[in-house]
């Protein structure tokens, strides 16, 4: 089934969104979080069955926190985006995980690097950082300048350069 | 025997071994330059290996596990160059007895399992899984390598090296007598050498150099010697039961000639044998550890199984007694 | 087997033992395979039959303790600094740090990034730097032969300054690392 | 014999760069595999915000070191998707080439990364001394062996240089006379047919769902490539095979798809393929200009809105995803690489009950490149 039918069977609205360069359509809409789950599955039975990726923006001004989760179908060749809001001061959701397996990772570096709590996900924790003990950095108010000079341009040299052996 | 002959028999032995094992590291710096060749680029020079094993001996070496690891290395080499004193090269021989084929097959055995007990007493994993391998590897070589010395004492009727090279001079070399058994031989022969494609216990992509992982500095060195020891020990193992040990004059009659000649004679075959396992090296990947056990057990034991077949039909039935 | 003293005193001078050891240690040089960063895509070039590094007897080792080099190839993570100094505590003196593109010696590219230490010696001793994005073969030989001069002169002595302010780098290096053990 | 634990990196052989396997071992048997990452993380997407929209385009070559190309191609695919910008023909066709090198390379390197696993080193050291030349002629095209920055939005930097197409057919001669030492050499050694087939098995109808793509998913027998469902730059005017499992025309079909043969022998006929365009493209490239008229590069404001453009490396999909909030640097930009699942999701689930000598050869022949996992 094409996307437009399942987006208007479902009733929910959707945007094109432009493309060049490639050549498959790709559609973004706006879901509620609770009811995403059930969309994604929907779209699962009709041939969207490639996972492409979760993305998470940090609308910092709005006050939000969007996780975009992108599902594309080899069979009628179409990109679907689908976007949740979340509050940023909090953001919680559940997992996916058992729709795709891959989104554990991607929940994953999303809470690390945003900050977003999945219930149900027991992997959560150190992933690609170490040490870490900051906001998580993705996050728009993070400022990396400031913690470079903090972290890295305090620690002193080293003396001895060119002594003689 | 006098003191005097004494002291010159040991000479003569440290000379050899020494010899020995200059021999070994330049095999394997010409191994080094052929496999470049192969691959298409320059390579290293063939003293390589010298300069390597100098500068592992002149490491500051702090690595500590226990005494068992300490020694280990120590255990190897030795055990190699005990070996290699039963083993005639170009006919030389320093020590000797009844029977020392079987005996030499112990002593084979003597630095291979050094080299585990060193490994095991680091408890790295990577060196437990390569022992492991490494003995199953034994395990699985051994089967055509006794079937083939079974059919060599069969066939020239003897259990002394000495007396082998004597009966290969005077009759025949065991190649020729026995092709099919050298074939068997020389297959087991690249598994001994834990050349590719029976590299598997030092597998580097797999377990991190295996037995080696936590060998550095001058452990590395002496176990560099080692192997340089084995090699030398492995190529001449086969050059005495099938090439006649190099031995084309008889130093009875020829003397001091005799024993240059052939010492040039030999250094000359366990050259080609070693060439051969370096191309077949250059060349293949490696086994996994079952698919070599299944493999030699298969094939080379089988190829050996039908060489014995052969010394016994040519012996007892043919009456060929050499 | 701790030390590396002169085995024969009465024969060779303590002088010339030093030297035998630099002309040996800078003529086999081994290499530690470990990929730290982005310019490891150019060492398979330089290893290979292209540019072939083992003519100088520079070969890629296994482990750590067999390896006399270290090459940290660009950008160091702060979780690849706690690697790095683990490998290159466990290797063996003497022991030489090459530092490979401009990532290491000051950010490079990264000198804003919240991940990268900008600078490496201020955690481990370096003994030659190599610059650009990333250095081409040609460099890499061309660093590979500096070090060996260097060596020959006496001049690599990182591992020395290393054990001689071990408090001062290791303090250094705590600064980014919340934990060592583990 | 009791379980224990083995650390495949990230100091290791064995390991596909700078990342670790934690692998729980129970005799020879894998029991379990995790993968911890993290060791390249730079946060490119973090610098990405701080940067231009051209600053950027020197900046996320690094994001996948063996096969630069493709970030350039994607991040400008993108953006001209939110400028609505259609580039000029013959900008296509050298992105085309461009790209088709790209993958030449990045397939050179698999094959002698798995090669180099199962221990066979005479092939890297042919394939990779051979992939100089194509590191020959990036360089003659864009000055740089390994990062090129020469895609970017509008075209491409500069036209092909005098004689480039001439050298480059010399190029691909010489490539293809080489194909069948590599053959003889490992695609048709006894011990390859051995130790590759049915060894690291990805279940085919899982493939899709666990979000595998490019050359592995095509090992499993989908004739999916980005060039042919999402086509970009030339290729729609180009033709080509998509060789998959069990299509390997000359080659023997061992095993039952999925596996590390099948992995290893796609790449290998995606060589000749890639040779097979590269040959039409020097015919029927077209003359023009080779990029837009661009506005001032320092005062680019790009209109808000959401794009993503996806290119076929020689891993797999890769995507960006661009977000433009009108201002003269990205708002958000999110990478989506291909070894993101295969080393993490894929690595993890099919390296139970492999045997330990396989799972380096495994991780080789998934083609994991660590630096596109953390960015």
């Amino acid at each position: 089934m094409k996307a437009i039918e399942i987006f208007k069977e479902l009733g929910i609205e959707y945007e094109e969104m432009k493309v060049k360069g490639n050549s498959t359509p790709r559609y973004r809409a706006k879901v509620e979080p609770d009811k995403l789950e059930e969309i994604i599955k929907k779209f699962k039975t009709q041939g969207f069955k490639h996972f492409v990726a979760l993305s998470c923006v940090d609308w910092i001004k709005e006050g939000n926190m969007e996780l975009i989760y992108h599902l594309f179908s080899y069979d009628t060749l179409e990109d679907v985006f689908l976007s949740i809001y979340l509050p940023r001061d909090e953001p919680k959701y559940k997992t996916l995980r058992h729709l795709f397996p891959q989104i554990e990772t991607y929940e994953r570096e999303v809470h690390e690097m945003f900050g977003v709590e999945f219930e149900g996900n027991d992997r959560l924790g150190e992933f690609i950082l170490e040490d870490w003990n900051d906001m998580p950095p993705m996050r728009k108010d993070f400022d990396t300048v400031k913690y470079v000079k903090e972290k890295y341009e305090s620690v002193p040299l080293v003396e001895g350069r060119g002594d003689k052996q | 025997m006098s003191i005097v002959n004494i002291l010159i028999q040991s000479t003569l032995v440290a000379l050899y071994l020494f010899l020995a094992i200059c021999i070994g590291l330049l095999f394997m710096g010409i191994a080094r330059k052929v496999t470049a060749r192969i691959q298409n680029r320059v390579g290293p020079p063939i003293y390589q290996n010298f300069i390597d094993v100098g500068k592992l001996l002149a490491k500051k070496t702090n690595i500590k596990h226990n005494w068992i690891f300490d020694f280990a290395p120590l255990f190897a080499l030795a055990g190699v160059l005990l070996a290699l004193a039963y083993l005639p090269m170009g006919g030389y021989k320093m020590l000797s007895g009844t029977g020392d084929l079987i005996l030499l097959l112990y002593i084979i055995a003597i630095p291979a399992l050094g080299f585990a007990l060193g490994s095991g007493a680091s408890a790295n994993p990577n060196a437990g899984v390569g022992v492991m391998r490494a003995l199953t590897l034994m395990l699985s070589y051994e089967m055509p390598f006794l079937l083939v010395l079974l059919a060599l004492m069969i066939f020239y009727n003897t259990a002394s090296l000495s007396t082998l090279l004597e009966k290969q001079m005077s009759f025949a070399w065991g190649i020729v007598a026995l092709p099919i058994s050298a074939l068997a031989a020389d297959i087991a022969l690249q598994g001994m050498m834990m050349e590719k494609p029976f590299d598997i216990p030092i597998a580097p992509h797999e377990i991190a150099s295996g037995p080696l992982v936590e060998f550095g500095g001058k452990y590395l060195g002496m176990l560099m010697l080692y192997s340089a020891g084995s090699v030398v020990l492995e190529t001449t193992l086969f050059v005495d039961l099938f090439l006649g040990g190099g031995v084309v004059l008889n130093p009875a009659t020829y003397g001091v000639v005799a024993y240059v000649v052939n010492y040039l004679v030999w250094f000359a075959l366990i050259f080609v044998v070693w060439m051969i396992a370096v191309f077949i090296n250059a060349v293949f990947p490696r086994f996994r550890i079952e698919q070599a056990f299944k493999f030699y057990w298969k094939w080379p034991t089988v190829i050996a199984a039908i060489g014995l077949a052969q010394a016994y039909i040519m012996s007892v039935f043919l009456g060929v007694i050499p | 087997m701790t030390d590396n003293p002169n085995p024969l005193p009465s024969i060779i001078p303590e002088k010339d033992w030093k030297k035998i050891q630099r002309m040996l240690s800078k003529r086999s040089l081994w290499m530690i395979h470990f990929c730290t960063g982005c310019g490891a895509m150019e060492m398979p070039p330089t290893m290979t039959s292209r540019y072939d590094m083992e003519r100088f007897g520079i070969i890629p080792m296994a482990t750590p303790r067999q390896a006399d080099l270290l090459l940290v190839t660009g950008y160091v993570a702060v979780k690849t600094l706690k690697r790095i100094v683990r490998v290159y505590e466990q290797m063996q003196d003497p022991k030489y740090v090459i530092s490979f593109g401009s990532c290491p010696i000051n950010g490079g590219l990264y000198w804003d990034s919240y991940n990268t230490i900008k600078r490496l010696d201020k955690y481990i001793p370096v003994d030659l730097y190599i610059a650009g994005c990333m250095p081409r073969p040609e460099a890499i030989m061309d660093a590979f032969l500096k070090l060996m001069k260097d060596i020959d002169e006496g001049r690599a002595d990182g591992w020395l300054r290393y054990r001689k302010y071990y408090d001062k780098y290791r303090a250094n290096q705590m600064r980014v690392f919340k934990r060592w053990d583990e | 014999m009791k379980e224990f634990e083995i650390f495949v990196g990230p100091q290791h052989v064995g390991a596909t760069g700078n990342m670790m396997y934690h692998v729980w071992v129970d005799g020879d048997t894998v029991v379990k595999a995790e993968t911890h990452v993290g060791y390249l993380h730079r946060a490119f997407e973090k610098l990405m915000e701080r940067r231009s929209w051209l600053m950027n385009v020197a900046l996320i070559p690094r994001i996948c070191v063996p096969e630069p190309d493709v970030n350039e191609a994607s991040y400008a695919m993108a953006v001209e998707s939110l400028m609505n910008w259609d580039i000029p023909e013959r900008a296509k066709y050298i992105r085309s080439i461009v790209l088709e090198l790209a993958r030449l390379s990045g397939h050179l390197l698999a094959i002698s990364g798995y090669a180099g696993a199962i221990g066979l080193y005479t092939v890297p050291q042919w394939l990779i001394g051979d992939r100089d030349y194509l590191l020959d002629l990036f360089e003659q095209l864009t000055g740089g062996r390994v990062y090129h920055i020469f895609i970017f939005p509008g075209g491409v930097r500069w036209d092909l240089p005098d004689g480039f197409l001439r050298k480059l057919g010399k190029v691909l001669d010489y490539l293809e006379s080489r194909l069948k030492l590599y053959d003889d050499l490992l695609f048709q050694n006894k011990v390859f047919f051995e130790r590759a087939p049915d060894v690291g098995v990805i279940p085919k109808d899982k493939a899709i769902e666990w979000g595998v793509t490019g050359p592995n998913l095509r090992a499993c027998g989908y004739a999916y490539d980005v060039r042919r469902v999402d086509p970009y730059a030339a290729y729609p005017d180009l033709d080509f095979e998509i060789p998959h499992y069990p299509k390997f025309g000359e080659f023997e079909v061992l095993g039952h798809g999925c596996d590390c043969y099948s992995r290893m022998v796609v790449r290998r006929l995606e060589i000749e393929q890639s040779i097979r365009i590269l040959r039409q493209i020097i015919k029927k490239i077209p003359d023009g200009p080779h990029t837009l008229k661009l506005p001032n590069p320092i005062a680019w404001k790009v209109p808000a809105g959401y794009a993503y453009a996806r290119v076929e490396s020689s891993k797999g999909e890769f995507g960006y995803l661009v977000i433009s909030d009108g201002g003269k640097v990205p708002y958000r930009v999110h990478v989506r690489g291909p070894s993101y699942t295969h080393g993490i999701n894929v690595m993890e689930k099919i390296a139970p009950g492999l045997n330990i000598a396989d799972f380096a050869p495994t991780a080789f022949s998934l083609d994991v490149c660590p630096p596109d996992i953390e960015r």
